[in-house]
């Protein structure tokens, strides 16, 4: 059970192999959620992330102790980057290993979703003329 | 009793600590109301969620000056 | 729609963010299937693989076409190792990027299930005293 | 006629290319029965497929010399 939880300034898409496999794992699933240029079919300029860095990393090791107790997994990624990103900049990555894929996929898949919901982190959009702090729960 | 205060709360309020000095709330819900009250905004947001020493509290918990206090927002991660 | 195949000697994970990222996609979902040290509890000592390359390199592209017309997506990346390969190497690698994440997520999942299923490319395991053609079908 | 071998196929027949000159299958179907006949252990696989130009091939596809012709023992890639 290894884990590795981060806020970063930037997010090193490089080190997700490196990182997550294990002799045990047939194999790792990751997801990387980056900048899009559309939101509502407005044009995003750039984004803005905060967070409550303390809690935010509480959070996180919650979330990552879940997905080991429902999932089968040898090691979990799960960083967050903070400040300004720019379309096309990667924003998290989370990821695990499990010795047959339907775990990696299903924990994978869970880390990313509960992420969104529980993790204080604050992503604020930047359009042409105004700038919008995001509530994703309307 | 300082509070820390997140991303639309921070713009609401103008500041990134608020200290509060005189009728200190005893518990998350009476904070939630006084925060409420003085700034109305922070009604129209779709949650509003307290955070007592680094984990969301629910309304009957106490507080203290003791206590690291943080205003969540609605979260908007990955 | 971009489509990156490839049969290759080595897999580099490095590249899978690059490889994947686009301006109007919010996320990539990566799977990477890599050598175990166990099957059925024998201990491997390392896996060679063998493709019908020009068959292999065509069956990833219907693939690949496939996901497109089931998901809306930006990138597709299918790539598959041959030869030796020891304990903890990759050997696949297949992801897509999307606007978003459920899509990636599921057609990253649908790419590894159908390779699994349909491209010509065989595995021998090497255990301590014999070497087997591995039939997942039995 | 010559045939690509692969994987467990290769091993059973002993060879990597099958170069059959006389009683020429005229169809998938026959080269599968053919094959089976002549290498018995190849019946004990779990399937057997034949790829024709590149392609997986039904049973009553015709065969020429042209073709490029491959057995595809059980897939077990990833």
């Amino acid at each position: 059970m290894e884990i590795n939880i981060k806020i970063v300034k930037q997010i090193d898409t490089s080190i997700v192999y490196q990182s997550l496999s294990h002799q045990e794992s047939g194999g790792v699933c990751v997801f990387i959620g980056s900048v899009r240029n559309l939101t509502n079919k407005q044009i995003v300029n750039k984004l803005f992330f905060e967070a409550y860095e303390s809690m935010a990393v509480l959070e996180m090791e919650k979330i990552v102790k879940v997905a080991f107790e429902k999932w089968d997994l040898q090691k979990v990624i799960m960083h967050h980057a903070v400040g300004e990103k720019k379309i096309g900049e990667p924003v998290v990555l989370v990821g695990a290993s499990s010795a047959h894929r339907e775990s990696c996929f299903q924990a994978c898949r869970f880390l990313i979703d509960t992420l969104k919901e529980n993790v204080p982190i604050w992503k604020k959009e930047f359009f042409e003329n105004n700038e919008v702090w995001v509530t994703p729960h309307p | 009793m300082r509070i820390l205060l997140f991303g639309i709360v921070k713009d609401i309020v103008g500041v990134d600590k608020l200290d509060i000095k005189l009728d200190i709330p005893k518990n998350v819900g009476d904070l939630k109301k006084y925060l409420v009250k003085k700034y109305p905004e922070l009604g129209n947001l779709s949650s509003l969620a307290i955070a007592l020493n680094n984990e969301y509290a629910t309304e009957e918990m106490k507080l203290t000056i003791q206590d690291e206090i943080a205003i969540i927002p609605p979260v908007s991660g990955g």
